[in-house]
């Protein structure tokens, strides 16, 4: 990823931005509202054109991605929606057993034949996560995937992505503003600035992921550098 | 070009006070074409102020507006189709009464080529038309049937095109035998000299009808309230009409000039050829009563809508 | 259940006080006016209803008028999505075609009537010409519904490498569906006005325009509003059997839809 | 600066060429069609045009029609988005005027050509007529916009208890600019048509339908073609005067207008 | 409140649920993704109706919302989108004191004259947030109003509604998915679960906000507490 580029008209967003994302890991992104995260993690997605520079080594990634609005069809079910990511990348059967397992992860089953609107904040958002997941893309962009969701869900979720998604050789991207839920999953914790974005300090989190329920101390270091780093 | 004519043509103050007697006034309306072209002698002179009578003269394009003024009254006397003359006459209950009748057969076929000389040629072929159930229709199919011919049958008719529609296909060649009225017949004429004028429908009306029957086109009609308050003002009219109808059939060349400048055809060479094949004449009401009603009859027996419903009783012809 | 049946008999009943209040409005005009010649009594022209219905002709007449006002409105409907969402996909098609939309729909009938009666029959040239009416309306509609589609969503299909179709069927199509049934409930009434215009126009055989213009020419007014209530009453039948199959179609699909 | 700059010489160039295209394309169908009364070359259209422009009586009469457009469209966007906006904020009265819409929409001018022309001058007419036709468009596209306003908006401006007029200033007539606007392209180039035609059928002293009509009658097909002409450019022109103002009032306004 | 009932097609919501809230505090309501809490404040807040039963004492109140969405308008600038609501309750020249306030309060006041598309997403939040404080109704009704923002903002604006909202005999009812910031903001904490709706738990924070920073081991047997009976 070498000198990103990109304007808002007359605001810089990102500025000569340099940055090296290791495979196999968990990123975590943290930063101030309106830094420039979401654009950041667009352009790493390819969903909008840099104007200067390139992100190398994407090219032939499929990506998941959960945004930071749900982005729902309004005028299909939880399920539709689902399937509609699945359809052109899988054959009928293992979209629906893919719409089927991912449904129950995120606990709405019940909900399958329910529209966007009869839904609550929360089981919309569980509907985009159900979609990323289901689409098992290489990569897998969040931005605040777990808003909205009750502590259980969440710690589930993220149990899921560390003992499944985690070893199926991807990678991960996500952006919170909470900081116990970067350290309960982050591999490495990336503090930005901005506009323009730049990077504050890149902590790596070296607690094996079994091990960060007991290392509570370790964990409560890391936390009081994070804390500190991001207030400054 | 200019289509409409000025409504009322202006009339010079000078003259209204050279004038020391009051003149009777009278609105009159008629169509562009060949049912206002009689007119126009009397339009002249009622703009020079030679003419006996306070005219207002009103040329209308649209049918309907004319038909809306003579139903709300705001016209006294009007040039119509003759049929319509009946139609109003029955739809208002008398409202209008037929003055006199102005012009006689309009209606030629037209042929490209050169194999029609009698009805009896057209079996066989297809005539196009214009305007479905209109007088020219009704008069078309009564000659078919007095010649043992059948309407749809051993001809056939084509009502698709509209007069004007009619007029450019028959110069482009794509209809062979039209059945059109005047001016529509010169103006296809003079752009297409293979073009002939195949039979004349008011020559053929009058082998089939007996007792001399003219078709009878269009009419003069008068407010049965106005001429029955003024029937001093309506004769003198009368009487200033058929002077100005004679003027244009003697001086065609002065006449189409003048169709020219009030607008009735857009061009005074239009206007001469067209002179001669519009059979503009004067035929006082009950001179025309006859053969007026045998022509009602005749559309009444094909529909009788065409008629207002019911055949026109005495009351209809205007008694000078 | 019971809840549902006295809503729709309240419905019907109000069906039933809207009609006799735009009748009694009618009956006014007619009153003030004081012409039969231009505004008959009601009375009358249900009477002459009364008198067109049992002749076969009557029901000719009013079937193939049907049958064109909806083979000119299916064409409408069918060249305006497709060239719509052609012309919307590619600036450059759509400024290529702009300008012929905009000459077909303000070109007068007038100009052209004669090529049109002269290649189509005098049957069809009111299907042509209701085609050439109603077809700019739903493409105009169409390009809209597409300009306003959700660029979120389309940006969240684009990631997930949704095939070109799908998009198509499940991002766009819906979201033009407001547009596109506004427009249709526009045609629907202008289809019946053009195509009969066009019937005076061509006077074919069996056409509700054919007797307008008759009765418009004998000054049978109560038969002209006879068969204008006819028309009228057909519009409003369309309109209606529409509104079901869009409900239908897009039952539960769109929040709009129950509200 | 300069971007923006080759952009507009790009896009006239680019109009040029959309000009010549169909100019070819009419020379094409001139030379298959073969018939100089039906469709006219180009070029002596063009000439006949330039004999036209030079005439008063050419401005005058196309001033006139521009009035009696105008006229209409503006009576039927003022009466369209206010009857609109009140025929959707109550059922009753939307189920009271649909039906009267409906017949408005769908009943033929010829039946009440005879009443208009009594009632209205003949110069009138026109502005009468394309108002009944354009007066539905708008009207439909309102209340199709009126039902698709956020009802998230809506709800928010009902807790913070803002005042009724605010609400439908600011979240009712933002939400319909895309139908509204949808709309009126519709209906100006529906306007010309309609009003040209009821020029011909009214015959006021100067109007562009007029002179068509009489182009018509006497077979002179390079002038009919020549007022076509006019008819469609002053088409285009309001439209894009139209896209112009609109896009000035939404600018930044609307996501929608940016991209 | 009594008795409240309210169905969705066949969905029971909320059936026969009874709850006193108490005037003058902050009320925090915890549970799960879709048990009801939404349609709960939706009713207290009177947007939607109740089926049955009614809400005692909200009549004349005037209402603060911030909903789960932004629900800003998109045709508006930040700054217009806040004088939208104060307008019909402030006079010209008080609503724009109070739109300053609050704009430089949640730190948008650069970006006043921006669209809601030009914002990332904590700023069309922060937008909402400083509309709801600036209308300054008698109740605040909150539907999770932090998500979304970094630390820093989010603990000013609890601290802004501790010292001054607080003050001024307001009182709050908000929702959060969020145990710390529940226990640093709430007095009263509502534990729902549902649907249909029911209240499982109410606790009662019994420190006041000053000494909470000090007192870290009491918060701590609260957190446990809640931790507890929010995962049974
Ligand atoms: N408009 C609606 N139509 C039908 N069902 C609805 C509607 N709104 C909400 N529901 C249902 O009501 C239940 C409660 O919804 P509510 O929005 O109150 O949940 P919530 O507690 O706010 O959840 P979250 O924390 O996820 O926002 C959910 O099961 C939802 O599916
Ligand atoms: N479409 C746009 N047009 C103009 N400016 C934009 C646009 N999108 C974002 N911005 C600006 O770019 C900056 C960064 O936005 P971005 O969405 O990347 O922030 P973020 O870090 O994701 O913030 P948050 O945590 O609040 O979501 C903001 O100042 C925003 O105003
Ligand atoms: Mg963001
Ligand atoms: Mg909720």
């Amino acid at each position: 990823m070498k000198n990103l580029h990109k304007n808002y008209g007359e605001l810089e967003v990102i500025k000569n931005f340099n940055m090296m994302i290791s495979p196999n890991k968990i990123h975590c992104i943290f930063g101030p509202s309106g830094c420039g995260k979401t654009t950041f993690i667009n352009i790493v997605a390819s969903l909008i054109p840099a104007d200067e520079g390139n992100i190398e080594g994407m090219q032939e990634k499929t990506v998941s991605y959960i945004f930071q609005e749900d982005r729902l069809l309004p005028w299909a079910t939880v399920e539709e929606n689902i399937l509609f990511v699945l359809e052109s990348r899988y054959d009928e059967k293992e979209a629906q057993q893919l719409a089927d397992k991912y449904l129950s992860l995120v606990d709405l089953t019940n909900f399958k034949n329910a529209y966007p609107r009869e839904l609550s904040g929360g089981m919309k958002q569980r509907t985009a996560i159900a979609r990323a997941f289901a689409y098992e893309g290489d990569v897998l962009v969040m931005d605040e995937p777990f808003k909205g969701l009750h502590l259980e869900l969440k710690k589930d979720l993220m149990e899921y992505i560390i003992n499944y998604g985690y070893r199926e050789n991807r990678f991960f991207l996500f952006i919170t503003h909470d900081v116990d839920e970067a350290l309960y999953i982050a591999d490495h914790i990336h503090i930005f600035q901005g506009p323009p974005l730049s990077l504050k300090q890149e902590i790596i989190v070296d607690i094996p992921h079994e091990e960060r329920r007991s290392q509570k101390e370790k964990l409560r270091q890391y936390k009081e550098i994070l804390l500190q780093r991001s207030k400054e | 070009t200019e289509t409409t004519a000025p409504e009322t043509p202006e009339e010079p103050e000078i003259e209204e006070a050279s004038e020391t007697v009051e003149k009777g006034s009278m609105r009159v309306a008629a169509l562009n074409g060949p049912t206002g072209m009689g007119m126009v002698g009397l339009m002249d002179s009622s703009e020079s102020g030679e003419a006996g009578l306070d005219y207002e003269f009103t040329l209308m394009s649209s049918p309907d507006e004319l038909v809306g003024k003579i139903i709300n009254g705001e016209v006294d006397v009007a040039a119509v189709p003759t049929n319509l003359a009946s139609v109003l006459y029955n739809r208002t209950e008398g409202q209008v009464q037929l003055a006199a009748v102005n012009t006689l057969g309009v209606l030629y076929v037209l042929e490209d080529g050169d194999t029609i000389h009698s009805v009896e040629d057209l079996k066989g072929k297809t005539v196009n038309i214009s305007g479905k159930g209109a007088t020219p229709d009704f008069a078309f199919q009564y000659i078919l049937q007095q010649n043992q011919l059948e309407a749809d049958k051993d001809v056939m008719l084509d009502f698709a095109l509209q007069h004007a529609d009619l007029a450019a296909a028959a110069v482009e060649g794509d209809v062979t035998i039209a059945l059109l009225p005047q001016p529509h017949v010169t103006s296809a004429l003079m752009r297409n000299q293979n073009l002939r004028i195949a039979l004349d429908i008011t020559a053929e009306w009058n082998k089939v009808t007996n007792n001399e029957g003219q078709l009878a086109m269009g009419a003069i009609i008068v407010q049965k309230e106005f001429a029955e308050n003024n029937k001093a003002l309506l004769d003198e009219f009368l009487k200033e009409y058929e002077a100005s109808v004679n003027f244009v059939n003697q001086e065609m060349e002065a006449a189409a000039a003048l169709i020219e400048k009030y607008g009735i055809l857009p061009n005074a060479a239009i206007a001469k050829n067209a002179i001669p094949y519009s059979n503009i004449v004067y035929i006082d009401a009950q001179e025309a009563k006859s053969f007026v009603q045998e022509f009602y009859e005749v559309l009444f027996s094909f529909d009788p809508r065409s008629v207002g419903g019911q055949l026109a009783d005495d009351g209809f012809y205007y008694e000078k | 259940m019971t809840d549902s049946i006295t809503k729709n008999k309240r419905k019907s009943l109000n069906k039933i006080f809207i009609f006799i209040f735009w009748i009694a409005v009618w009956q006014g005009a007619y009153l003030v006016i004081q012409r039969d010649l231009y505004v008959p009594a009601p009375l009358d022209v249900f009477l002459r209803l009364k008198e067109l219905v049992v002749l076969e002709v009557f029901w000719r007449s009013v079937a193939y008028s049907i049958y064109r006002v909806i083979a000119g409105l299916i064409l409408s409907i069918v060249l305006g999505v497709v060239i719509g969402i052609i012309s919307s996909l590619n600036d450059y098609v759509y400024d290529l075609i702009n300008p012929l939309m905009a000459a077909i729909k303000s070109t007068p009938v007038l100009s052209f009537i004669i090529i049109a009666l002269i290649w189509f029959s005098s049957s069809n040239v009111p299907i042509f010409i209701c085609f050439l009416m109603c077809f700019p309306v739903i493409w105009t509609n169409v390009v809209a519904g597409i300009r306003n589609v959700d660029i979120k969503l389309l940006e969240m299909a684009k990631v997930y490498h949704v095939k070109k179709w799908l998009v198509l069927k499940k991002i766009y199509l819906p979201s033009i569906v407001p547009y596109f049934s506004a427009a249709c409930i526009t045609c629907l009434g202008l289809g019946w006005k053009v195509s009969v215009a066009a019937e005076v126009l061509s006077h074919p055989r069996n056409a509700i325009g054919s007797h307008l213009y008759s009765a418009k020419v004998y000054l049978d007014s109560s038969e002209l509003f006879a068969w204008t209530l006819v028309v009228i009453l057909l519009s409003i039948l369309f309109e209606n059997i529409f509104a079901r199959l869009i409900e239908k179609s897009t039952m539960n699909k769109s929040a709009k839809a129950k509200i």
